[in-house]
């Protein structure tokens, strides 16, 4: 309902920003769109006594192209990933990926730094960004890091941020010629968050075959992961629906799948197959779409 | 919410109990907790301060061992209460000597209450877990330690 | 009715929302008053344990608290929440307003905090330490009914609240007659009202005047101000109770509950105005809850589908205390068991079993969606097994529109209706013949899909006072101001239904007058005469009947004044576009206006005739009224993942007469919506433990728009006798109707796969495990219902 | 240890210290008494606390007021006193129209979430409407009749525009 008391800042620099993180540490919350933050001190299962907030930071609110890769401020609003058209023309999946999350409002206020920084285990970006080798820009008075979207989510609402650090932007590659995306998910029905979400990156080469398949899952496990066994049943060959059944089979290979009201380990299991295959269907015939 | 699992600690049992019982092991090992106050037998007050990521909080807490063993099983309690509600769990826990280590088998029961429950059981089934690994982890460092 | 219906049976748009599209209007929240002091209440996380102790010291000497308060500084001075419900042998499960040494249920009240304002006021909450022995959980009512089960309440031998039972007709025969006997076991789950406006009290206290004001989110005005009065052990003649704008209710608020007689106490005492807003988490933890009960039936058939007999037996969660009607709601069920069927044999049982839970009590429907969910699953059930044709096997069973009133074997009389009419209707507009076509098609294909059908009876216009906990009547003042504006005032209390509207449509037709001419007043219990409120489908069939009473009186009045002014017979007379017209000769006539300042100026008064345009009248209903319907519903199950997609929802719906169709259309499509909501999403899950795990709208889904398919909703009409107007009520219908329309389709659709029977809500893992265990039976078909 | 804010509301300029935790609802609300926008749940879920921020739909309970220092707010007073509106907003209308609402409390909300819709999207079907009010909840209406106010007010709009 309402938050604890809090000291608030609101520096308008990035370097001012990251002077107050590193003064602070982990007594301090960075505070952007909020809509991962503030739900939680609502309720005080947060209690911080430094809130940060970066929200005036306008250099952190831009998408833009560099050396042919997208590159996505922080502060970029889930509406803005969905309705920007660099980012519609140069990787769909991540317009598509931003379109599924939350509702309008959440959509408006949300910000892409705030969602991955949270490290929540049913967010949405996590699948599109380890499915697409996005490297997750991190900035320290030390200077900047890049993090590889795999590697950057360790564990539940954990990730490789360490304190003083603020998350600035997302290096998204560029795509392939002839590459088709998709996002499936299956919404947990009160909340919206993804039970199973599967994002599916895939290129055909000029014989119809698999020239690069990448999967990720999120909301199947604690953190976000690339499907690798289910990728290398597919990399290289002709798609087909028993090779893509086959794949899909392998989504969870090795993961031990998240249990909770809505949805047991085995059914997160069997819908993150059938989530991922359905997300590789569409993906391969959007890339066939493509190719015509 | 059971939770089961099992641990290989560098040491044998003997040693692996010492430090299940040694309440400055504990301090250091329990996740969150930041002090230990000795009430009564194998009782112990604590101040725990929660953190896992954006969620924090500050909780009274107690740590009980009963039903000893040595050095072969024992109960560990832990309770928490504060503001969002409680969590209790009681674990049961069980040395096996494997060679020169131990095999370490828990099971035990968690149980939330309030606002944890109702809006904390999405994680908190890996947060329990994510919490016993760091608690074995640190058992086993503490044994790693003394070893060297 | 009168002799013009400009406005009644029009879709007339409504007069509230002028207020409520500006955000203008004022609910509980809205309203602050000088001095204003904010209550929070400390809820217990356990759902049973024992206070040890609560240490409010910290809290108390926080900066801005005002008070804190325990059980031991209250319960002599506050009386328990009541409980109207009269039942032989009910065993006393009161609720005190804070628990004394043993809290019940997660979210039971133990202290309460006053503070100067909202921020301050939460962060003394947290200052509040009790210590709690926590006790074993009952949680189970299968389990409680138990010898062997811990007991919920120290006091009482046993969980069991009560046993009800209610028989008919020759039960054994019919068994031993019948071809087949089938049963089967359902749940009707353990479901959240979740009004948008969460609960709120105000209340202020003017001790010169001796007089307490309650603003309160209530759905019964009258009833709360006589229970706060004797809870607080004060005149009620010193109490006001003041309903604003309230944002849903769904039954809900219909009870009393302890933060009402909590703010109304401290205002008293403290001497300042003291507000109290719940918050969803309490709305979840501490308002009722509904439905809860699992049904097993067995059903007496003959080969060609005739019903026999029913046997059925019910145990109804009612949660730990009894609010206002906890244990009297599984009754209804009882009584409505038999649904719209020639049921001559029956005999039901009910065991009212009380756990460490929230209570349960009238959630929109109450009683009847639980009914009528058991026999039209029920239905269906026995339609698969003897291979029959759900539609045909209704057919045969519906008594005919001449058996009215028709007499059920639990004793009620059903006023009128004509059953087949409505499922036909159904049939032809959702395409039935085409649809089985269709379906047959699909499933060659492999698509799962189903059509479920539900025709229901509902009891509504809830009177008569003989059958009600607290009186069934209604009352209505008119009074017609010298101006000529009219002045409705009823003991409804309209939230969200929109009576202003219709009630001005009755009073402008009837007098004559423009609606605009007309205001609804409501809701205040020092303006308003003593009603019952609104509930149970009845503010238009029974207020909206007082009210067409007051018209009647008022009529003749004004035309006995004209009479005797334009020296004409009264009873030639009609009221008409503010005139008083003869019907002889049209241009014979006299400004109503002209007659009214007559009756106040009372110089030319006929003989015998009061001055003044005032009249008052309590109605009482002979009987209940009797909606009734049939609603079809076609989904797809993805095999795959278990999720149910609505394809079409048509609902034909009979409520008798209708004021206004938009205004009924409305009512059916949200009710079901939150009928669609039982069905798919929605249920209330307690661990072990007792702890509320659905207990934020994190987790606990109630339906958006984007879940929701188009609804085609139809009427047929088929007036009532009970009340003047002809209406039976529609508050409820969709939410009785489309549960089991939806249960019914989705087992349709995975009949073939050998399921059988599938309990609400019919959520994704549940249905995709019910095709995962049906497809990996030896013979699907085989298989035994759950 | 409050924090100075300037802000416009509903046209007018406000300047606040406010306490850093007061949730922009609370300041509508609390401290410029604008009761229309109301509170449903503590979890960003129900959506009857919509405004617009700089002319986007926003939850006001997810938001401190310290965040809307320098913003254009909108609440569902402010529509109908819109200059250009003169008296009711079309979609005001449009919901009195086709009733679109039972009890109200959700209305103020959903308009103006509507009215977001409208202003990205002037001619939205059907499935669009839904997706773009999905974060409002609605209790009492089955949103059928919000649906059908959204259509007619989509279509009251683009003739006004023509």
């Amino acid at each position: 309902m309402i938050p604890t008391a809090f000291e608030y800042f609101a520096p308008k620099s990035l370097d001012e920003a990251l002077r107050l993180v590193e003064r602070h540490g982990d007594e301090a919350k960075l505070l952007a769109g909020g809509h991962s933050l503030l739900p939680l001190m609502k309720l005080r299962l947060s209690v911080p006594r430094y809130v940060i907030d970066i929200g005036r930071i306008k250099s952190l609110r831009s998408i833009r192209e560099d050396a042919g890769a997208l590159v996505i401020g922080a502060l970029t609003t889930h509406h803005d990933m969905e309705t920007s058209e660099l980012v519609g023309s140069r990787c769909p999946l991540l317009a598509e990926t931003a379109a599924e999350i939350g509702d309008v409002q959440v959509r408006n206020r949300g910000t892409v730094g705030g969602s991955l920084a949270h490290g929540d285990p049913a967010a949405d970006y996590p699948a599109a960004m380890v499915a697409l080798d996005a490297e997750i820009v991190v900035a320290a008075s030390s200077g900047t890091r890049r993090i590889r979207a795999e590697d950057f989510f360790v564990d539940l609402l954990t990730t490789q941020l360490r304190p003083g650090e603020i998350v600035t932007e997302v290096r998204v590659p560029a795509s392939p010629e002839m590459s088709g995306s998709a996002y499936c998910k299956l919404h947990q029905p009160a909340s919206g968050f993804a039970l199973v979400g599967a994002a599916a990156q895939i290129a055909l080469d000029s014989n119809g075959k698999l020239a690069s398949v990448a999967i990720g899952m999120t909301g199947v496990a604690v953190r976000a992961y690339r499907a690798r066994a289910a990728e290398a049943v597919l990399a290289g060959n002709k798609p087909s629906g028993k090779l893509l059944a086959e794949a899909a089979e392998k989504v969870a290979d090795g993961i031990e799948p998240l249990a909770d009201l809505h949805a047991s380990a085995a059914y997160r299991r069997a819908v993150a197959s059938v989530y991922a295959r359905r997300a590789l269907e569409t993906a391969i015939s959007r890339a066939n779409e493509r190719k015509a | 919410m059971k939770i089961e699992g099992q641990y290989i600690l560098p040491g044998p049992p003997e040693a692996v109990w010492e430090r299940l019982n040694d309440p400055a092991i504990l301090v250091k090992s329990l996740p969150g907790v930041e002090t230990l106050e000795p009430d009564g037998p194998d009782r112990y007050r604590a101040k725990i301060q929660y953190k896992m990521g954006a969620v924090s909080g500050t909780f009274a807490g107690e740590v009980e061992l009963s039903d000893k063993n040595p050095p072969h099983a024992m109960k560990l309690k832990t309770s928490a209460r504060g503001g969002p509600g409680f969590v209790t769990a009681v674990g049961q826990l069980d040395l096996v000597a494997k060679g020169k280590e131990t095999e370490v088998h828990y099971s035990g029961d968690l149980q939330l209450g309030g606002l944890l429950a109702a809006v904390g059981s999405r994680m908190m089934e890996g947060a329990a877990k994510k919490s016993i690994d760091e608690f074995f982890q640190a058992i086993a460092t503490s044994l790693g330690n003394s070893s060297q | 009715m009168a002799t013009t219906t400009k406005y009644v049976g029009k879709p007339v748009k409504r007069k509230e929302d002028a207020r409520l599209i500006q955000g203008i209007a004022h609910y509980v929240d809205d309203r602050v008053l000088p001095g204003m002091l904010y209550l929070g209440v400390v809820r217990s996380p356990y759902a049973h344990a024992r206070i040890r102790a609560i240490d409010t010291e910290k809290a108390r000497t926080a900066a801005g608290v005002v008070a804190v308060l325990t059980a031991a500084d209250l319960s002599q001075a506050i009386g328990p929440v009541p409980c109207a419900a009269q039942l032989p042998d009910l065993k006393p499960a009161p609720r005190p307003v804070l628990a004394l040494d043993e809290v019940l249920f997660v979210g039971e009240g133990v202290a309460v905090v006053v503070a100067t304002d909202p921020y301050t006021l939460r962060d003394a909450l947290d200052l509040v330490d009790v210590d709690y022995e926590a006790l074993t959980a009952v949680v189970d009512p299968e389990k409680a009914a138990r010898k062997d089960s811990p007991r919920v309440h120290d006091s009482l031998a046993d969980n069991i609240a009560y046993r009800w039972e209610i028989e008919g007709g020759d039960l054994r025969k019919a068994f031993r007659q019948a071809d087949r006997v089938l049963k089967l076991r359902m749940t009707n789950q353990r479901v959240i009202p979740v009004a948008m406006e969460c609960r709120a009290a105000l209340a202020e206290y003017d001790r010169g005047d001796d007089r307490l004001t309650l603003w309160s989110s209530s759905q019964i005005p009258h009833l709360l101000r006589t229970q706060i009065a004797s809870m607080l052990k004060i005149h009620e003649s010193s109490v006001t109770v003041i309903v604003p704008e309230v944002g849903g209710g769904f039954g809900s608020k219909l009870n009393v509950y302890p933060e009402e007689a909590l703010v109304s106490y401290l205002a008293m005492h403290l001497g300042r105005p003291v507000k109290w807003i719940e918050s969803r988490r309490e709305n979840f933890l501490a308002t009722i809850h509904g439905r809860d009960q699992i049904c097993e039936m067995e059903f007496a058939v003959q080969r060609d589908g005739t019903l026999l007999g029913l046997r059925a037996h019910i145990i109804a969660d009612l949660g730990a205390y009894y609010q206002l009607l906890t244990p009297l709601i599984p009754t209804l069920s009882g009584l409505m068991l038999c649904g719209c069927y020639r049921l001559p044999n029956v005999r039901v049982e009910i065991t009212g079993v009380l756990t460490n839970k929230m209570s349960t009590d009238a959630y929109r429907g109450a009683g009847r969606p639980e009914a009528t969910y058991f026999i039209e699953r029920g239905i269906d059930f026995v339609a698969a097994e003897l291979k029959k044709d759900p539609a045909e096997l209704r057919r045969k069973n519906f008594p005919k529109s001449k058996d009215f009133p028709y007499v059920t074997a639990t004793g009620l009389i059903y006023d009128t209706a004509n059953y087949q009419a409505a499922m036909d209707l159904a049939l032809q507009k959702a395409g039935y013949k085409k649809l089985r076509r269709e379906q047959e098609a699909a499933r060659k294909k492999g698509r799962y899909i189903g059509i479920g059908l539900s025709s229901y009876v509902e009891i509504c216009g809830m009177g008569p006072s003989s059958a009600m906990p607290a009186g069934g009547w209604e009352s209505a003042t008119v009074r017609i101001e010298p101006t000529g504006s009219v002045r409705v005032l009823t003991g409804s209390s309209p939230h969200g239904q929109g009576e202003e509207t219709t009630f001005a449509q009755i009073a402008a037709d009837f007098l004559g007058v423009g609606i605009e001419d007309v205001a609804v007043i409501h809701g205040n219990t020092s303006i308003v005469p003593y009603g019952i409120g609104t509930f149970g489908s009845r503010s238009t069939a029974v207020g909206g009947a007082a009210l067409y009473r007051c018209l009647e009186k008022l009529r003749d009045k004004l035309l006995k004044i004209a009479g005797h002014l334009m020296q004409e017979d009264p009873a030639k007379l009609v009221l008409r576009g503010k005139q008083v017209v003869s019907r002889r000769d049209a241009h014979k006539s006299m400004p109503l206006l002209d007659v009214i300042s007559a009756a106040y100026m009372a110089k030319t008064l006929p003989e015998g005739v009061e001055p003044g345009l005032d009249e008052t009248d309590f109605f009482e209903p002979s009987n209940f009224t009797y909606p009734f319907g049939t609603h079809v519903a076609v989904v797809e199950v993805d095999p795959e993942t278990g999720t149910v997609k609505l394809l079409k929802y048509v609902a034909v719906d009979d409520c008798g007469n209708v004021i206004n169709p938009l205004l009924v259309e409305g009512q059916v499509q949200g009710g079901i919506v939150q009928s669609i909501g039982q069905a798919l999403l929605e249920e209330a899950i307690y661990d072990e433990q007792g702890q509320l795990l659905t207990g934020e709208l994190t987790d606990y889904a109630v339906p958006r728009a984007a879940d929701i398919p188009w609804l085609e909703t139809y009427r047929t009409v088929t007036p009532t006798p009970v009340n003047p107007l002809g209406v039976k009520g529609v508050g409820e219908a969709g939410t009785i109707g489309a549960t089991p329309a939806l249960v019914n389709a989705v087992v349709d659709a995975l009949s073939r796969l050998g399921v059988r029977h599938l309990d609400m809500p019919m959520k994704r893992e549940r249905v995709w495990k019910a095709i995962r265990d049906a497809s990996s039976a030896p013979s699907g078909r085989a298989r035994k219902a759950k | 240890m409050s924090v100075s804010i300037q802000l416009r509301v509903n046209g007018k300029t406000y300047q606040s210290a406010v306490e850093p935790r007061l949730l922009l609802i609370h300041y509508l609300r609390e401290v410029l008494g604008l009761t229309g926008s109301h509170i449903g749940c503590e979890t960003s879920l129900c959506g009857t606390c919509t405004v617009l921020v700089n002319g986007r739909a926003v939850k006001s309970c997810t938001m401190l007021a310290v965040q809307a220092d320098g913003a254009e707010i909108t609440t569902i007073e402010g529509l109908s006193a819109a200059p250009e509106a003169g008296g009711l907003h079309p979609v005001q209308q449009a919901f009195r129209e086709k009733h679109g609402l039972q009890c109200g409390f959700c209305t103020p909300g959903m308009i103006l979430s509507a009215v977001q819709l409208l202003g990205d999207n002037p001619n939205p079907g059907e499935a669009e409407i839904r997706r773009a009010l999905a974060g409002n909840l609605c209790r009492c209406t089955g949103y059928q009749h919000i649906i059908e106010s959204v259509r007619y007010a989509a279509r009251k709009l683009r003739s006004q525009k023509r």
